[in-house]
């Protein structure tokens, strides 16, 4: 299912880059940061190291460069799957365990922000039940959705298996 | 509803309203299409089973445009007039409809959705929301091989009778391409896969009025209306078009991109 | 049995490299129809076809198959050959063994095999070609040109000066097109206006060219040598025999310097009576219907104050639309283009800024002409820091127009500069996507715009913003990698060239093709770039696609000589190898009729049966492939032939 | 009576409830029904997609198909969740090997996506009731307030079918509730949470917020409405940390709930870290003088 670099390219029509920088310019992140779009572009082009940079991880996905593009280079998309590529090659320079403690408690509960019980109280205090209706309320649900992520590469990744 | 028709017809024949009325009546025990006049007696007259009578119209039509004639007219008869006269074949403002709406049964039977004209003096019950199910759905699920094989089966039984294309309301031309030899050898049987049948399905993409005739007709019993009513399920979901039921110009037939 | 001879081409080694030609000329020679097989190293040169000449007299042939190249190119040559040799050219069959086999295979016994089919196909199709003979046609020794912009003057003037007779049609009051909206010209600074203005007034005074400004093609019906044109004229409400451009009429005007002037981009003002400028050919005025009080409401104060002024009793309100009949021989499309719509890139914020300007804006500012009277100034104030933007709507598919402009990167430079000129102390930067400058002395100036100071940083803007009443430009210098932002007091937008709308019509008219980016189809990219498909229909200027005035001055002289070419003869024979009705086996049913992207169908009321027009139809073949009853024939492509030339190669 | 599936998303309902008690008290006045599934987190376009796009699939499809039997189209309160599953649905509509691929998944535990509900945020049904909101209004908030969309409710366009670069529906729906929305520079820019930057890159994600906040401050608002819990986290947990700024931040269904008279209480406004103690002083006023 992963993409090569190339195969990500052409998917995201990354060839059609002419390297006008319109990205980079409408780049709320790369005003704050070393982040450059165009030049991960020019890099995975280039075949370059792209996937072992840091800067791939400083995208807030926002899409504004995608948006801006004015030939149609995917590049917010393409970040995604270069990501998902630096992931698979073993590149994760920065949030090593953030995923894994989401991806854990997705797996417990269902939810990537868990109910805290100082929260729980506010919900009834409020009105609402103290747990939200969702995927945990039903052991039965939640069991069958923990078999749906056995078989995922997520929890393989996430080093739950 | 006979006696109805009857009443219709002297109506009209009797006020000079229309000199001839193209229906059925019974001949020794069999029902034929034919021509009523002012004076003639009624009691023949027959409305079932059905046979197309749009054809008949048209032939008395283009020998004389001025003839004043009516025409018994099911949905089906109605469609396909105005698919002929979209091909310059009928003026319809010259031809009065005594218009049929067919029973439960013969839908069902047609699986035909509108089984009924849209004059407004209709005699019988108009049978608006009938529910006829897919009735290809077996044949649907079939993969593209599967399908292949089906129909050289079917095909392989085809004798070369014309039938089909002789009772076409739809099949008008001069010189039928299926009797040119350029694509069809004579004296062989059957002819050859798929030639017969494809020619006569691509002439009737945006044509075939689904009035079955042609299956009804066929005498080794193909299902060819299994490929007439497909093409028109195409028809509809690909460019919105219902044959025969608009003025429409065929979608097939324009210059203008979709 | 026909006696057909077949000739094998090596291209050069184009085809022998991969095909064995010998192996070819062997297996076709057995061929109980062949009577005379050869091959040669270039089929196409002069002892080539002197060979083929000498075969079909010693051989007595009756067809004659070139297997070489695609015919696109040397059909009409061996067409030719075959002619002189006595031979009827539509005997002749070309089998494309370059294109089609050596050019795309590599493995050279299959290529070889693949080569033999395609020729055996030939040879079944030639052995079924019919002799065919064209119709002459008379030529009408006159030309239409439709628009009256740099190019339809140029062709217009090149068509007259060869004696023939011009009908120029522009919809606008005056003819000049674009380029009489410019200050200078680039890259040799020539005022655009002592350049222009001495062609409108050629056009205005020749004898042989009749000019119907304010007017609109109706219609165009006809083919090529004879088409028959419906021309509609505009009411100006002012008789054009009387009036002499005194101008005091505009003056008068009560509305007068409160209408935007289109001619203007609307920077400048004009009454409901005016003449889009001063150097306006001809120098008649128009009444702006939309406007005038007195046309709308029926009412101008007591009395209109344009009909007091004149002296010569010119206004004439009770004006109605004229009707134009002639008939021509060929027709040129020049209608030119329209600047790209800048609110189409809303991060730009053209339409939030008055100081966000196009390019085409910015010339009205520059020009002695315009509402500043060509003194730089943005609000009152000359600005000091101004950014140009590149590439906007120009290869830019968001917008859908993928295709560079061709003239922005230029007019920017030229702009620069004049700013530059006229402001010293202006602080002026370039974004950039790519700078082109292909053209003579293009990349001298670029250069001596660079020298000039101005400064040019490669990346294009991504954004402009207002904050606090001033205007921020961010982008990211590419070559430094780093993302900055500009201030700026004006911002321009080298806005890029887009179809005209107004040119659709025309289109339809004359059934003429549009490329994929929406401006005319030529009938060759390369080598008939001022052809269309439709004959005796060209192409100038923009039209076809962007351009500059050096490349559209040229296109509009190329069309001019392709029409003189036209008219210059008594007869024009049209390919015979059409559509032909059988009339017995037709029933009438107009199929063809709605198919024909031509209308060369017409239908016979009397014998109820469909006929084609000859000088109409191009052989297209939709009408053939579409006949319920097969009673469409179409001649040099029937039925038999195309089958037996199929069944040799299945 | 018109009817959704109510997918709250994991901050709405486990980190910020007053979303979620606000989301059901203005649809239940506006007459339009709620119903709730098993959902399991969206899972967010940054960490998830990012970190194995197929799991990402396989699990917002599984969120998608929760309503389809009902015939239900899940409503999200949240752009993040709604750039998921609109994403995931747009994907799937169009690529039949993916789909596939999916439901291969989905078919160990019984499930099956078929396409046929996708997904819809609450300001595109709101639209609907402009009338029904402004005959609701008891109290006319007055406020100047920064308007903010959230990236993945706007963008991609080619995707979302929206005015990425001008949109004004916010403006027209703040202005129901009486407020105005005050224009502000980059005011559509990213709030720096996404991509799972706020939690792997915290630096940049506060310096993205930092300038978001002073430009908003520099506009003089009275307030914040987001229409998606995840930025409304970010508003309201930076400014704790940043201390620059103490704009209060409202999800504009608690903007409705305000003005449609319901106490702050009970819309869990107490609870957000940016004290609306300002914000609650002057709707009370506003309501004294009312009457």
């Amino acid at each position: 299912m992963g993409k090569s670099v190339k195969e990500i390219l052409i998917d995201g029509n990354g060839y059609a880059c002419i390297q006008c920088g319109r990205c980079t310019g409408s780049c709320p992140s790369g005003r704050e940061c070393s982040l450059r779009t165009r030049k991960l572009i020019h890099m995975a082009r280039m075949g370059m190291d792209v996937i072992k940079t840091e800067e791939l991880w400083d995208c807030t996905t926002c899409f504004t460069c995608q948006e801006r593009c004015p030939k149609e280079v995917k590049t917010t998309d393409m970040i995604i799957e270069l990501r998902n590529l630096a992931v698979e090659e073993g590149y994760f320079p920065t949030m090593s365990d953030v995923p894994k403690i989401i991806i854990k408690s997705l797996y417990d509960t269902g939810a990537g922000q868990p109910l805290s019980p100082e929260v729980s109280k506010i919900r009834a205090i409020i009105g609402l039940k103290k747990e939200a209706y969702d995927v945990s309320t039903n052991a039965e649900t939640l069991k069958k959705f923990q078999r749906l992520l056995d078989g995922l590469e997520i929890t393989k990744k996430g080093g739950l298996r | 509803m006979e006696d109805e028709v009857r009443k219709r017809i002297a109506e009209m024949l009797d006020s000079g309203e229309v000199t001839a009325v193209i229906a059925l009546k019974d001949v020794l025990g069999m029902t034929t299409p034919c021509v009523f006049k002012k004076g003639d007696d009624l009691s023949s007259l027959r409305l079932s089973p059905h046979y197309p009578l749009a054809t008949l119209a048209m032939k008395m039509h283009k020998m004389d445009p001025e003839y004043k004639i009516a025409i018994l007219c099911r949905g089906c008869d109605e469609r396909a007039l105005l698919e002929m006269a979209k091909r310059n074949q009928i003026d319809m403002d010259k031809l009065s409809i005594i218009g049929i709406a067919c029973d439960e049964e013969t839908a069902k039977d047609c699986n035909c959705s509108v089984p009924y004209p849209s004059c407004e003096d209709l005699i019988g019950e108009k049978l608006e929301e009938l529910e006829l199910g897919d009735a290809f759905e077996d044949y649907k699920r079939m993969s593209t091989a599967e399908k292949l094989e089906f129909w050289k089966k079917q095909f392989e039984k085809c004798n070369k009778c014309y039938g089909c294309r002789n009772i076409c309301q739809m099949c008008f031309c001069k010189d039928c391409e299926l009797e040119n030899e350029l694509w069809l050898k004579k004296g062989r049987l059957p002819p050859d896969f798929p030639v017969y049948h494809l020619i006569r399905a691509f002439h009737l993409a945006g044509k075939c009025v689904g009035c079955g005739e042609c299956e009804s007709a066929c005498p080794a019993g193909i299902p060819l209306m299994t490929i007439n009513r497909l093409l028109r399920d195409d028809m509809k979901e690909l460019f919105d078009y219902v044959v025969g039921n608009t003025e429409e110009v065929n979608p097939l037939y324009t210059k203008e991109e979709f | 049995m026909k006696r057909i001879g077949v000739f094998i081409c090596h291209c050069g080694v184009n085809i022998s490299n991969t095909v064995d030609v010998k192996k070819v000329v062997e297996e076709i020679s057995k061929i109980p129809s062949v009577v005379a097989c050869a091959d040669y190293q270039y089929m196409c040169s002069d002892p080539g076809q002197d060979m083929i000449k000498k075969a079909i007299k010693e051989n007595q042939l009756d067809s004659v198959v070139v297997a070489a190249c695609s015919p696109r190119m040397h059909e009409p040559t061996f067409r030719a050959t075959v002619s002189d040799a006595g031979m009827n050219p539509y005997c002749f069959e070309m089998s494309n063994i370059r294109e089609q086999c050596s050019w795309v295979h590599l493995d050279g016994e299959k290529a070889t095999k693949k080569a033999i089919d395609l020729v055996k196909s030939s040879v079944a199709r030639a052995s079924l070609l019919e002799p065919l003979v064209s119709q002459g046609v008379p030529v009408v020794p006159k030309a239409l040109v439709i628009g009256g912009g740099i190019a339809g003057i140029q062709t217009s003037l090149d068509i007259a000066n060869s004696g023939y007779k011009v009908y120029l049609v522009e919809k606008e009051p005056s003819i000049g097109g674009h380029m009489a909206r410019f200050d200078k010209t680039f890259p040799t600074l020539d005022c655009a206006a002592c350049i222009l203005t001495p062609k409108m007034v050629d056009v205005a005074r020749h004898p042989n060219i009749e000019l119907l400004t304010y007017s609109e093609v109706e219609s165009i019906d006809g083919s090529v040598g004879n088409f028959h044109v419906r021309v509609k004229k505009n009411p100006r409400y002012v008789d054009m025999e009387k009036c002499t451009g005194c101008g005091s009429c505009a003056e008068a005007c009560r509305l007068a310097g409160r209408i935007a002037s289109e001619f203007d981009m609307g920077l400048g003002k004009r009454g409901a009576i005016y003449v889009p400028f001063p150097q306006a050919v001809p120098l008649r005025y128009t009444i702006d219907p939309e406007k005038c009080l007195f046309l709308k409401h029926g009412k101008c104060g007591t009395s209109p104050k344009c009909a007091d002024v004149c002296t010569t009793d010119a206004i004439k309100f009770d004006d109605k639309p004229e009707f134009v009949e002639f008939d021509v021989g060929a027709i040129v499309v020049a209608t030119g283009f329209k600047e790209f719509s800048a609110e189409l890139k809303p991060e730009y914020c053209y339409d939030k800024y008055p100081n966000v300007m196009t390019g085409l804006e910015l010339e009205r500012i520059f020009a002695p002409s315009g509402p500043t009277g060509g003194k730089p100034k943005i609000n009152g104030k000359e600005p000091k820091r101004i950014v140009f933007i590149s590439c906007v709507g120009s290869r830019d598919k968001k917008v859908g127009n993928a295709y560079c402009s061709r003239v922005c990167c230029m007019y920017i430079a030229k702009q620069a500069h004049l700013l530059k000129e006229k402001i010293p102390d202006a602080d002026i930067t370039v974004m950039y996507t790519d700078m082109r400058a292909f053209g003579k002395g293009y990349e001298e100036f670029y250069e001596r715009v660079q020298k000039e100071g101005i400064k040019y940083r490669r990346g294009n803007a991504a954004e402009v913003y207002g904050q606090d009443g001033k205007l921020f430009v961010r982008a990211e210098d590419t070559l430094l990698g780093e993302p900055y932002e500009l201030e700026a007091d004006l911002v321009v937008l080298g806005t890029g060239l887009t179809p005209n709308p107004l040119a659709e019509g025309i289109g339809k008219l004359l059934h003429l093709s549009l490329s994929s980016d929406g401006f005319f189809l030529e009938a060759h990219p390369k080598l008939r770039p001022v052809d269309t498909v439709i004959d005796g229909v060209f192409l100038a200027g923009v039209a076809q696609g962007p351009k500059d005035i050096p490349d559209t001055v040229a296109q509009a002289s190329g069309a001019a000589s392709h029409v003189v070419n036209l008219l210059s003869k008594d007869e024009i024979f049209a390919e015979p190898t059409i559509a032909v009705v059988d009339e017995d086996a037709c029933v009438g049913c107009k199929t063809c009729m709605l198919l024909c992207p031509f209308e060369a169908h017409e239908f016979d009321e009397e014998k109820g049966v469909m006929k084609v027009n000859a000088a109409l139809c191009k052989g297209c073949g939709s009408c053939a492939a579409a006949c319920p009853s097969g009673s469409i024939r179409m001649n040099h492509f029937t039925n038999d032939q195309i089958i037996a030339q199929l069944l040799e190669v299945l | 009576m018109e009817e959704y599936a109510f997918f709250p998303g994991c901050i709405a309902k486990n980190v910020y409830p007053g979303i979620e008690k606000a989301t059901r008290i203005v649809f239940e006045k506006l007459g339009i029904g709620l119903r709730d599934y098993e959902y399991s987190c969206c899972p967010p376009p940054g960490v998830l997609a990012c970190y194995d796009k197929p799991s990402w699939l396989v699990m917002g499809a599984r969120n998608l198909s929760q309503s389809e039997k009902d015939g239900l189209n899940p409503m999200t309160v949240c752009s993040g969740c709604y750039g998921t599953l609109h994403n995931v649905w747009y994907a799937l509509k169009n690529d039949p090997d993916l789909m596939g691929f999916v439901n291969d998944h989905l078919g160990r535990i019984d499930a099956e996506y078929k396409g046929k509900v996708h997904p819809i945020h609450f300001v595109d049904i709101l639209k609907n009731y402009k009338e029904k909101i402004a005959e609701l209004k008891e109290i006319d908030l007055g406020l100047n307030v920064a308007v903010h969309y959230g990236c993945h409710y706007l963008k991609p366009s080619s995707v979302t079918g929206e005015n990425s670069e001008r949109p004004t529906l916010l403006d027209e729906l703040v202005g129901l509730a009486g407020c105005k929305a005050v224009p502000f520079k980059d005011g559509l820019t990213c709030c720096g949470a996404g991509g799972g930057v706020m939690s792997g890159e915290p630096d940049v994600s506060l310096k993205i917020i930092n300038t978001k906040l002073n430009n908003m401050k520099d506009a003089n608002v009275d307030a914040i409405v987001n229409i998606c819990s995840f930025c409304h986290m970010q508003f309201d947990q930076s400014q704790k940390k940043l201390k620059t700024t103490e704009i209060p931040v409202l999800h504009l269904n608690q903007l409705f709930g305000l003005a449609f008279g319901i106490r702050p209480k009970h819309l869990a406004l107490h609870t957000h870290l940016v004290s609306t103690r300002d914000l609650e002083k002057k709707l009370k006023d506003l309501k004294k003088g009312g009457e």
